[in-house]
C-alpha cells in the first residue's frame, strides 16, 4: 500500500481529474447525466486519493517532502518531474480537493448560461489538475507549467459563462496574470543560470539529493530548477542586488496573483463577471497560488532578497488591508464587495508572510485555507442570491432573512466568519498574522512592523464595518415590494445544502481546532523561517 | 565559418518576417512572412545540429512538414475569409474585438 | 535520396569537412546572405503580390543553400522539394483564388509600418546583442557530425533516418496525423457548400 | 478538586444547549425554552456546587504568606499551561515536601500543623490547543475565587432571565432563536470567565460581542434595531483594537506566553518592564472602555436597549458589560504595576471610571425612556467599578459587580414588567404613571432595587459603594488604602448623589401620579414576578457577604467573607491593601444618597422649587446644558456623522476612485508604453485609437479601462505587434539579468 502511494499517490491525485476530463470528451453532449457523474466522480476519486495520502502522511515529519516522485522530464535543462507533499502543501491540497467537488455539486442544477455542461465541467477538471499540480510540484518549470495552465480554463470560464462584461474581465484577468508570470519565468531562468552550489551542511544536503548534485563542489553552477536544490543553495553566489531583482520578478508574478495592493484591479472585475463557480474557485484556490508561491519559492530560495523585500511587502499588505476595506465600503454590488474584501483579507496573509517568522508564515497558511473556505462560501451565497433576485445591487436587496431565512443565516454565518470572529476559521488567519508583526524576523525594522500591526488591527474594525453593513442591507429589514412576493425567491435547495454544509462544518471545525492546520504546517514553515533566519 | 554568421542571418530573416506579419495587410502576404520566420528558425536548428547532434536536422524536417501543413490550412482559411468578406484584408477583421 | 545528396555534394565541391574554414565558403555565404536579405526585404515591401511570391522563392532557395553550407544535405533537398516545389505553388494558387490584385497595388500595407519597424529593430537589437554576447567569434566545428560521415557509413542522411525512425518515431507518426488533419481541415475549410 | 478540574462542563452545557435549541428547538412542545431552562438550571446547580466546594476548600486552607506559601498556592497549576507558575509552584512544593505534605490532589487541609498554610489556590488545567512555530498554545480553565464568583452570578442571572423570558417574549416571531442565543450568550460569558489565557479571553470576549449583536438586533425588521446592533458591535470592535494590541504586547512581554498566571506573576515580580506594562494596560483600557461602556466609547450601550428587555438585563447585570471589569480584575497585576496604582493619586483607569460614573449619571436625568435611564445608570455604576479597580480597591470592585448584578437585573426586569403592562412602551414620561397600586409586586421590588442602587443603608448597594468610596483613600481617617485619590472621591460622591436623584425621578414617573398610557395595565404573571422577588431579595441582603472587619461584635466568620473567598492569594495577585471601614465616610455617603433622594422627592413629589420647572425653556444657560445632555454630549453625532460618515462616504469613495482611475490609469500608461516604441510616431493609430479611447473613456459608464480598449481593437496584427514588442522587452530584461 505504502509503495503504491509512494509511487503513484501524488501522480494519481493530480491526473485523475484530467483523466476525468478525457473520459468526458468521449461522452456525447446530450447525455448530461453521464457528464455530471464523471464531473463529480473524477474530483471525488482525486479526493479519495488525497484522503489516502493524508491518512498515510507522517505528521511527525511534516517538514520533509513525502511521497516524492522524481522522474526525468526535460533533461536538456535539467528540469525534472518532481512532486512531493509536506506540511505546507498538505492544507492547500486538502483545500483544493475539498472545494472542487462541492463546486461540482453546486453546479448540478446551476450550470450558468449559456449552458453546455460538457465544456464547463471539462474545463473545471482541467483546472483542478492544474491547481493540484501547482501545489505539489517541486520543480520550478513544472510549477510554472501548472501555474500557467490554470489560466486558460479560468479564462474560458469567465469569458464564456460570465456576466455582461465577461470578455473585458477575462482578457484583463488573462493579460494581468500573464504579465506577472512573464517576469516570474525570467526570474526562474535567472536562478537556473546564476545559482551555485553552497558550502557546508547545505552542500551535504544538496549532495544527498543525488542525481546531478551527487558530486557537486561548492561554487559549481547548480543549473537546476529543483525547488529543493535551489533552497539548499539559498541563492549562494548571487550578488545581493541581482537577487533583489530576481525576487522582484517573482514578486510581480505572485503578487499579481494574490493580489497585492497596486496589482489588485483585475480581481474585482474577474470576480464580478465570473460565474459563481468561477468566483468560488478563484477566491478559494487560485489566489492562494500567489501566497503559496511566496512561501514555497520566493522566500526560501532567495532569503537575502526576501529580507530586503519584506518591509515593502509588509507595507503593501497593510495598505491592501485598509485600502481593500475602504474599497468595500464604496461598493454597491454584493459580489464586487466580496471581491474587494479578498484584497483586504489576503493583506493579512501577506502581512504574516512579510514578517518572515514561523509564526507569521504559519498564520499565512491558515489564513489561506480560512479565506478559501469563507470567501468561497460568500461567493456561493452571492451566486444563489443573484440567481433568485437577478441582481446583486445591495440597494435593491433586503430582507433576505424573511424571503429565504436559511440562506440569510448562512450569509450571516459567513460574514461573521469573514470578519474574523473567534471560534470560526477566519480569526486564526487574522490574529496570529497581526501578532507576528509585533516581532518580525531578526533584522527587520521593528518599529515599522509594529506600526503595521496597529494598522492591521484597525483593519479589523473596517472589516466588521463593511461586512455588517452588507449584512444589514441585504438580510435585515423587510423585502422591498419588488421582491416581496416573488415566487423565484426560494430558500436553500438540496444541492446548495450539499455543497455548503461541508464548508460550514469546515469553518467551525477549523475555528475550534486550529491545530489541524497549525500543527501540520508548523514544522514546514519553521524550516523556511530558519532559512531566512527568522 | 563562424557560428554567428548563420545565427545573425537567421535573426535578420526572423525580424523581417516579424515586420511583415505586423505590417502586411493581405492575408497571403502575412502567410509568406510567417514562412520567413519559420525558415529563420530552421536555420538555427541546423546550425546547432552541427554542434548538438543530428536531432536538429530531424526537427528542421518536422518544421518543414508542419509549415507545409500550416500553409495549407492557412490558405484555406484565407480563402474562406475571402469568400465571406470578398476581401482578404486582415485590417478589416476585427471580429475579436471584445 | 542518398544519391541525390551525393550529387549535390559533387555539385558543390567546396563543402567537405576539410574545407570548413575555407575562404570560398565564406564568400559564398556572404553573397547568398546579401541576396537573401535583400530578397526577404522585398517580400515584405514589394507592392506586387506575385513578385513577393517570387522573391520568397529566392529566400527559400538561399536557405537551402545555407543548409548545404552547414552539411545538412538531406534537409536542403527537402527544402527545395517541399518549399520551392509545393509551398510556393500553393501560395500562387492562394493569390489567384483570392483574386488578389495582380499588378502593382498601393494597398498592401496597413498603417503600422512605423511600429513594425520599431518592433523589428528592437527585436533585432536584442537578438544580435544576445548572440554576439553568447557566441562571439566561435567557430563552426561540425563536432556532432564527426564519425557519422566516415567512409564506411552512409553518411549523415542515414543518421537522420535512423533518428527519425528510431528515437523520434512517435513524433513522426504524430506529424503524419497532423498532416492528415491539416489536409482534411483545409479541404473542409475551402470546400464550397 | 473534581469540580475545579471539570468546571469546563458548565460552559459546555450551555453550548450544548445552544446547539440543541438551534436544531431541535422548534420541534419541542415549548419551542426550545425548556431546553434552555433545564440546561441553565443544571449549570447553575453545578456553579453553586463549585462555589460550595471552593468555600469548603478555602476553609480547609487558611491563608498563608511568604514566598514559599505563595508558591505553594500555585501547586494546582498544570505546568504545561503556565511555565512561570509551574516554576514558582516548584519552590512552594519543595517546602511542602519538607513539611511532609503531598500536593494538589490532597489539599493541605489534612495538615493542621503550626505552620502557615495556603488558601484559595488557583486550579489551572489545560489541554494543548495547537502549536505554532515553537509555541504551544493551550486551552483550559483557571478556577479561583474570582471565576467561581462570576460562574454563580452569570448562571443565576441567566436562569432568572430565562424564566422571565418565557412569559415576556411569549409568542415572539423568533422565540426559539431567542433562547438559543441566550444559551450561547451565557456559554460565551462562562467561557470568557474561565479563560486560562489571554487568547482564550479574546475568543470569549468576541463571542460575547457577537451574541449581543444577535440579541440586540433580535427584531431586525426595523432599521433602528439593526442599527443599534451594528453600533454595539462596531464600537466594541474599535475597543477590540486595543484588546488585540494589548494582548499581543503582553504576550511578548511575558516571554511569548498567553498564560494569565505567567503574565501576572511576571508583572508582580517586576519581570516585565514598566513601559511595556503601561502600554499593555492602556491598550486594554481601550477595550474596557468599549466593552464596559466607559466614556468615550459608551455610546452603544443606551442604543443597545433596542433588544428585548431580558437581554438588556443579562447584558447589563451579568454578561457583556462586566466583561471589561472582569478582565481588568483578572489581569490586575498588569494594571497595578503598569499604572502605578499604589501610592498615587490619579491614573487613567480611575480617571476614566470617575468621569464615566459622573457624566453617565447626569445623562440619566434627561431620558424619557425608562430603559435608557437604567442604561445610563449601568454606565455610571460600571464607572464606579472601574474607578475602584483604578484606585486599587479590587475587592470593592468585584463586590460592587456582585451586588450590582442583582439590583440592576431586578430593575431591568422590573422595567420589562412595566412595559409588559403598558403595551410595550418604555416611555415613562408619556405612557406610565400611577402603577404602584396596579402592580404592587413590581413596585415593591423596583423600590427595593432602587434603594439598593441609591446606596440606602443597609441594602447591598450601600456596602459595596461604601467600600469603593473608602478605597479611594482620600476621605479623612480612612486607613489602609492604596493611594489618595481625592478627585475620584468627589466625583463618585457627586455621581452617587445623581444616582439617588434620577432613580427617584424614575420612581415618580413610573409609579406615582396618574396613569398616562393607554388601556388598563395589570400586574404581570408569576413567571415575571418571581425572578423580580428573588433578585430584589438578593439585592437587599447581598451586602452581608462582605461586612467590614470593623464590625467586631459579629462572629469572626461573618466579616469580609467575600474578600476572604474571592480575592486570590498567591504570586499572581498584587499585594493590595484593603481600606478599613470609616464610619464617618459611611455617614457621609448615606447622607449624600438621602440628599439626592430628598431633593428629587421634593422636586417631583411635593412640587417644591416650582420655579425650576421649565427652567430650560426660559433660561438660555440652562437650555444650553440641557441641550448638551439631550444630545448625549454630541458623541453620537461625532461618531456616526463625522467619523463613520467620513469613512463610509468620502474616504471609501476616494479609495474606490483611486483604484478605478489612478491604478488602472497607471496600467493604461504601461499599456500605452508597451504598445509601441512610441505612439507619437504613428499619427494614424494615435488618432484612431487613443482619441477613441479617450472619448470612449469619457462617455463610457461601464468603466472599462482605457488600456484594454487601447489594445483591444480586435486587430490581430496589433496584437502581434504588442506580442513581439513584449517579447523584445522581456528578452532584453532576460539578457540583462543573465548577462
Amino acid at each position: 500500500m505504502m509503495n503504491f502511494l509512494n509511487d503513484w499517490g501524488l501522480v494519481l491525485t493530480i491526473f485523475l481529474p484530467l483523466a476525468g476530463a478525457l473520459v468526458m470528451m468521449a461522452i456525447p453532449k446530450q447525455s448530461e447525466g453521464a457528464i455530471k457523474l464523471v464531473a463529480l466522480g473524477a474530483p471525488l476519486a482525486a479526493a479519495a486519493m488525497g484522503i489516502l495520502l493524508m491518512l498515510n502522511f507522517d505528521y511527525g515529519d511534516s517538514e520533509h517532502l513525502q511521497f516524492m516522485v522524481n522522474k526525468n522530464w526535460i533533461e536538456l535543462i535539467n528540469s525534472n518531474f518532481i512532486l512531493g507533499l509536506d506540511g505546507l502543501s498538505l492544507p492547500l491540497l486538502a483545500l483544493t480537493l475539498f472545494i472542487v467537488p462541492l463546486v461540482v455539486i453546486y453546479s448540478w442544477q446551476h450550470v450558468p448560461n449559456p449552458g453546455n455542461p460538457k465544456a464547463f465541467f471539462t474545463l473545471m477538471l482541467i483546472l483542478e489538475t492544474a491547481m493540484i499540480g501547482s501545489f505539489l510540484a517541486q520543480d520550478l518549470i513544472l510549477f510554472f507549467v501548472f501555474f500557467e495552465v490554470t489560466l486558460l480554463p479560468m479564462y474560458f470560464l469567465i469569458g464564456v459563462w460570465g456576466g455582461e462584461q465577461r470578455r473585458y474581465a477575462s482578457i484583463k484577468f488573462f493579460l494581468y496574470t500573464l504579465f506577472g508570470s512573464a517576469f516570474m519565468i525570467v526570474a526562474f531562468v535567472a536562478l537556473y543560470f546564476l545559482a551555485k552550489a553552497p558550502t557546508g551542511i547545505a552542500l551535504e544536503q544538496l549532495r544527498a539529493l543525488g542525481g546531478s548534485y551527487a558530486d557537486m563542489q561548492a561554487g559549481d553552477p547548480l543549473h537546476s530548477f529543483g525547488m529543493q536544490a535551489l533552497t539548499y543553495s539559498g541563492a549562494a553566489g548571487i550578488a545581493k542586488t541581482t537577487a533583489i531583482v530576481i525576487f522582484g520578478g517573482m514578486f510581480l508574478g505572485f503578487g499579481i496573483k494574490v493580489p497585492m495592493f497596486p496589482f489588485h484591479t483585475w480581481l474585482p472585475d474577474a470576480h464580478t463577471q465570473a460565474p459563481t463557480q468561477g468566483s468560488v474557485i478563484l477566491a478559494a484556490v487560485l489566489l492562494k497560488l500567489g501566497t503559496y508561491g511566496f512561501i514555497r519559492i520566493a522566500i526560501p530560495i532567495i532569503p537575502v532578497a526576501a529580507r530586503a523585500w519584506a518591509p515593502i511587502i509588509g507595507i503593501l499588505a497593510v495598505i491592501g488591508i485598509i485600502y481593500g476595506a475602504l474599497g468595500c465600503l464604496a461598493q454597491t454590488d454584493m459580489k464586487r464587495l466580496i471581491a474587494f474584501s479578498s484584497v483586504s483579507h489576503m493583506g493579512y496573509t501577506m502581512l504574516g508572510i512579510s514578517t518572515l517568522t514561523a509564526f507569521g508564515l504559519n498564520a499565512a497558511v491558515f489564513g489561506m485555507v480560512a479565506h478559501g473556505l469563507i470567501t468561497g462560501l460568500l461567493f456561493f451565497v452571492a451566486g444563489s442570491v443573484k440567481e433568485r433576485y437577478h441582481t446583486l445591487d445591495i440597494k435593491r436587496l433586503g430582507g433576505l432573512l424573511i424571503s429565504a431565512p436559511k440562506m440569510g443565516w448562512i450569509l450571516g454565518f459567513a460574514t461573521m466568519a469573514s470578519l474574523g470572529l473567534p471560534g470560526l476559521a477566519g480569526f486564526w488567519g487574522e490574529f496570529p498574522a497581526i501578532l507576528s508583526a509585533y516581532d518580525p524576523a531578526v533584522g527587520l525594522n521593528v518599529v515599522l512592523f509594529r506600526t503595521l500591526m496597529v494598522l492591521a488591527a484597525v483593519g479589523t474594525v473596517l472589516a466588521a464595518g463593511y461586512l455588517l453593513w452588507l449584512y444589514q442591507r441585504t438580510a435585515f429589514g423587510t423585502p422591498s415590494e419588488e421582491f416581496a412576493n416573488d415566487p423565484n425567491i426560494t430558500d436553500v435547495n438540496k444541492f446548495e445544502w450539499l455543497a455548503w454544509s461541508p464548508i460550514l462544518a469546515g469553518i467551525v471545525i477549523l475555528g475550534f481546532f486550529p491545530g489541524l492546520i497549525f500543527n501540520v504546517a508548523g514544522p514546514a514553515v519553521e524550516v523556511i523561517a530558519r532559512t531566512v533566519g527568522g | 565559418m563562424l557560428l554567428n554568421q548563420f545565427l545573425l542571418l537567421s535573426a535578420i530573416l526572423f525580424t523581417i518576417g516579424v515586420y511583415g506579419v505586423i505590417v502586411r495587410k493581405n492575408g497571403v502576404l502575412v502567410l509568406m512572412s510567417i514562412e520567413l520566420v519559420l525558415n529563420a528558425v530552421n536555420i538555427n536548428l541546423i546550425v546547432f545540429s552541427t554542434y548538438w547532434g543530428i536531432a536538429g536536422q530531424v526537427f528542421a524536417l518536422f518544421t518543414i512538414a508542419i509549415a507545409a501543413a500550416e500553409v495549407g490550412v492557412g490558405l484555406a482559411i484565407v480563402l474562406l475569409i475571402y469568400r465571406n468578406q470578398r476581401s482578404v484584408d486582415i485590417d478589416e477583421l476585427d471580429e475579436m474585438k471584445g | 535520396m542518398n544519391s541525390a545528396a551525393l550529387i549535390i555534394a559533387e555539385v558543390v565541391p567546396l563543402v567537405t569537412p576539410e574545407t570548413t574554414f575555407d575562404v570560398p565558403a565564406n564568400v559564398v555565404f556572404a553573397v547568398q546572405a546579401v541576396v537573401m536579405i535583400f530578397a526577404a526585404l522585398r517580400v515584405v515591401t514589394t507592392k506586387n503580390i506575385v513578385h513577393a511570391a517570387l522573391w520568397l522563392v529566392v529566400v527559400l532557395g538561399g536557405v537551402g543553400l545555407n543548409y548545404i553550407l552547414l552539411q545538412a544535405e538531406f534537409v536542403a533537398v527537402t527544402q527545395f522539394l517541399v518549399y520551392l516545389g509545393a509551398v510556393i505553388v500553393l501560395f500562387l494558387f492562394g493569390v489567384m483564388l483570392t483574386r488578389a490584385p495582380l499588378g502593382v497595388s498601393d494597398d498592401l500595407d496597413n498603417n503600422q509600418k512605423k511600429i513594425g519597424i520599431g518592433v523589428g529593430v528592437a527585436l533585432l537589437a536584442v537578438l544580435s546583442y544576445a548572440l554576439i554576447e553568447s557566441f562571439g567569434r566561435s567557430e563552426l566545428t561540425f563536432a556532432a557530425y564527426e564519425g557519422v560521415a566516415g567512409p564506411n557509413t552512409n553518411g549523415r542522411t542515414q543518421a537522420v533516418s535512423d533518428a527519425i525512425f528510431g528515437q523520434y518515431l512517435i513524433p513522426f507518426e504524430m506529424l503524419s496525423l497532423l498532416l492528415l488533419a491539416a489536409l482534411i481541415g483545409a479541404i473542409v475549410l475551402a470546400r464550397r457548400d | 478538586m473534581w469540580f475545579f478540574t471539570h468546571v469546563w462542563i458548565i460552559p459546555a452545557l450551555m453550548a450544548l444547549s445552544f446547539l440543541l435549541i438551534l436544531f431541535f428547538g422548534k420541534k419541542m412542545p415549548k419551542k426550545g425554552a425548556e431546553i434552555g431552562i433545564v440546561f441553565v438550571g443544571a449549570a447553575f446547580v453545578l456553579a453553586l456546587l463549585t462555589g460550595g466546594n471552593w468555600i469548603a476548600w478555602s476553609n480547609d486552607n487558611p491563608e498563608g504568606h511568604g514566598p514559599a506559601a505563595e508558591g505553594a498556592a500555585l501547586a494546582n497549576v498544570d505546568p504545561s499551561c503556565s511555565s512561570v507558575a509551574a516554576e514558582a509552584a516548584a519552590v512552594g512544593e519543595g517546602v511542602e515536601q519538607v513539611e511532609g505534605k503531598t500536593a494538589a490532589s490532597e489539599p493541605a487541609g489534612a495538615e493542621k500543623g503550626g505552620h502557615e498554610e495556603v488558601a484559595t489556590r488557583p486550579v489551572v488545567s489545560c489541554v494543548n490547543w495547537f502549536e505554532n512555530g515553537d509555541q504551544t498554545i493551550s486551552i483550559g480553565t483557571l478556577v479561583d475565587g474570582q471565576s467561581v464568583l462570576l460562574l454563580i452570578v452569570v448562571t443565576l442571572i441567566s436562569l432568572l432571565v430565562h424564566v422571565f423570558s418565557t412569559d415576556y417574549v411569549h409568542g415572539d416571531r423568533r422565540y426559539t432563536h431567542y433562547f438559543a442565543f441566550l444559551s450561547l450568550f451565557t456559554a460565551s460569558m462562562l467561557f470568557f470567565v474561565l479563560s486560562e489565557n489571554t487568547l482564550q479571553m479574546i475568543v470569549g470576549w468576541e463571542l460575547v460581542g457577537v451574541c449581543s449583536f444577535a440579541l440586540i438586533g433580535h427584531w431586525w425588521e426595523e432599521k433602528p434595531n439593526s442599527d443599534a446592533a451594528l453600533k454595539a458591535f462596531l464600537t466594541n470592535r474599535v475597543g477590540d483594537i486595543g484588546l488585540l494590541v494589548g494582548v499581543i504586547v503582553l504576550y511578548f512581554a511575558a516571554g511569548k506566553s498567553f498564560s494569565i498566571l505567567d503574565l501576572n506573576i511576571l508583572a508582580n515580580e517586576g519581570g516585565i518592564s514598566h513601559n511595556l506594562l503601561l502600554i499593555g494596560s492602556l491598550c486594554l483600557i481601550t477595550a474596557v472602555m468599549s466593552k464596559s461602556g466607559q466614556f468615550i466609547l459608551h455610546t452603544w450601550l443606551p442604543d443597545a436597549m433596542a433588544g428585548p428587555t431580558p437581554v438588556s438585563a443579562l447584558i447589563h447585570a451579568a454578561t457583556m458589560v462586566v466583561a471589561g471589569v472582569y478582565m481588568v480584575a483578572r489581569l490586575y497585576p498588569v494594571f497595578f504595576e503598569g499604572l502605578s496604582i499604589s501610592g498615587s493619586s490619579v491614573n487613567a483607569l480611575s480617571m476614566i471610571g470617575a468621569i464615566t460614573a459622573l457624566f453617565g449619571a447626569m445623562l440619566a436625568f434627561v431620558q424619557k425612556d425608562i430603559k435608557k435611564v437604567l442604561a445610563y445608570s449601568t454606565v455610571s455604576q460600571l464607572g464606579f467599578m472601574v474607578t475602584a479597580l483604578g484606585v486599587g480597591a479590587w475587592t470593592a470592585a468585584l463586590f460592587h459587580l456582585f451586588t450590582h448584578a442583582f439590583f440592576k437585573a431586578c430593575l431591568f426586569l422590573g422595567a420589562g414588567s412595566l412595559s409588559h403592562a403598558c403595551h410595550h412602551s418604555f416611555n415613562m414620561v408619556d405612557d406610565m404613571g400611577g402603577l404602584r397600586k396596579i402592580m404592587p409586586k413590581t413596585f415593591w421590588t423596583y423600590l427595593v432595587a432602587t434603594a439598593a442602587l441609591a446606596g440606602v443603608f443597609p441594602l447591598s448597594g450601600f456596602w459595596s459603594k461604601d467600600e469603593i468610596l473608602a478605597g479611594t483613600g482620600s476621605f479623612p481617617g480612612t486607613q489602609g488604602a492604596n493611594g489618595e485619590y481625592h478627585v475620584m472621591l468627589v466625583m463618585l460622591l457627586l455621581a452617587a448623589f445623581c444616582t439617588a436623584a434620577y432613580m427617584t425621578r424614575t420612581i415618580w414617573y413610573a409609579f406615582y401620579g396618574e396613569y398616562r398610557g393607554h388601556g388598563t395595565p395589570h400586574e404581570s404573571g408569576p413567571r415575571i414576578t418571581t425572578p423580580l422577588i428573588i433578585l430584589a431579595s438578593l439585592g437587599a441582603i447581598a451586602g452581608i457577604v462582605n461586612l467590614p472587619a470593623a464590625f467586631d461584635f459579629l462572629p469572626e466568620g461573618a466579616q469580609t467573607r467575600f474578600e476572604h473567598y474571592v480575592e486570590p492569594v498567591g504570586l499572581y495577585f498584587p499585594a493590595i491593601t484593603h481600606a478599613g471601614f470609616n464610619p464617618a465616610l459611611a455617614v457621609v455617603s448615606v447622607l449624600v444618597g438621602l440628599a439626592g433622594i430628598g431633593l428629587a422627592y421634593l422636586y417631583f413629589f411635593k412640587d417644591a422649587f416650582a420655579g425650576l420647572h421649565g427652567l430650560a425653556e426660559r433660561n438660555k444657560v440652562a437650555a444650553f446644558f440641557k441641550n448638551i445632555l439631550v444630545n448625549k454630549y454630541y458623541f453620537d453625532w461625532l461618531y456616526t456623522t463625522v467619523i463613520v460618515g467620513f469613512v463610509k462616504g468620502p474616504l471609501a469613495r476616494a479609495a474606490n476612485w483611486f483604484s478605478a482611475n489612478v491604478i488602472d490609469g497607471l496600467v493604461n500608461l504601461v499599456g500605452k508604453t508597451a504598445v509601441g516604441s512610441g505612439n507619437w510616431v504613428y499619427k494614424n493609430v494615435d488618432q484612431k485609437v487613443v482619441d477613441g479611447a479617450v472619448n470612449g473613456a469619457g462617455s463610457s459608464a461601464s468603466g472599462v479601462g482605457a488600456m484594454l480598449r487601447l489594445t483591444q481593437t480586435g486587430r490581430i496584427q496589433q496584437y502581434a505587434a504588442l506580442f513581439f514588442a513584449a517579447v523584445a522587452i522581456l528578452a532584453g530584461v532576460f539578457v540583462v539579468v543573465i548577462g
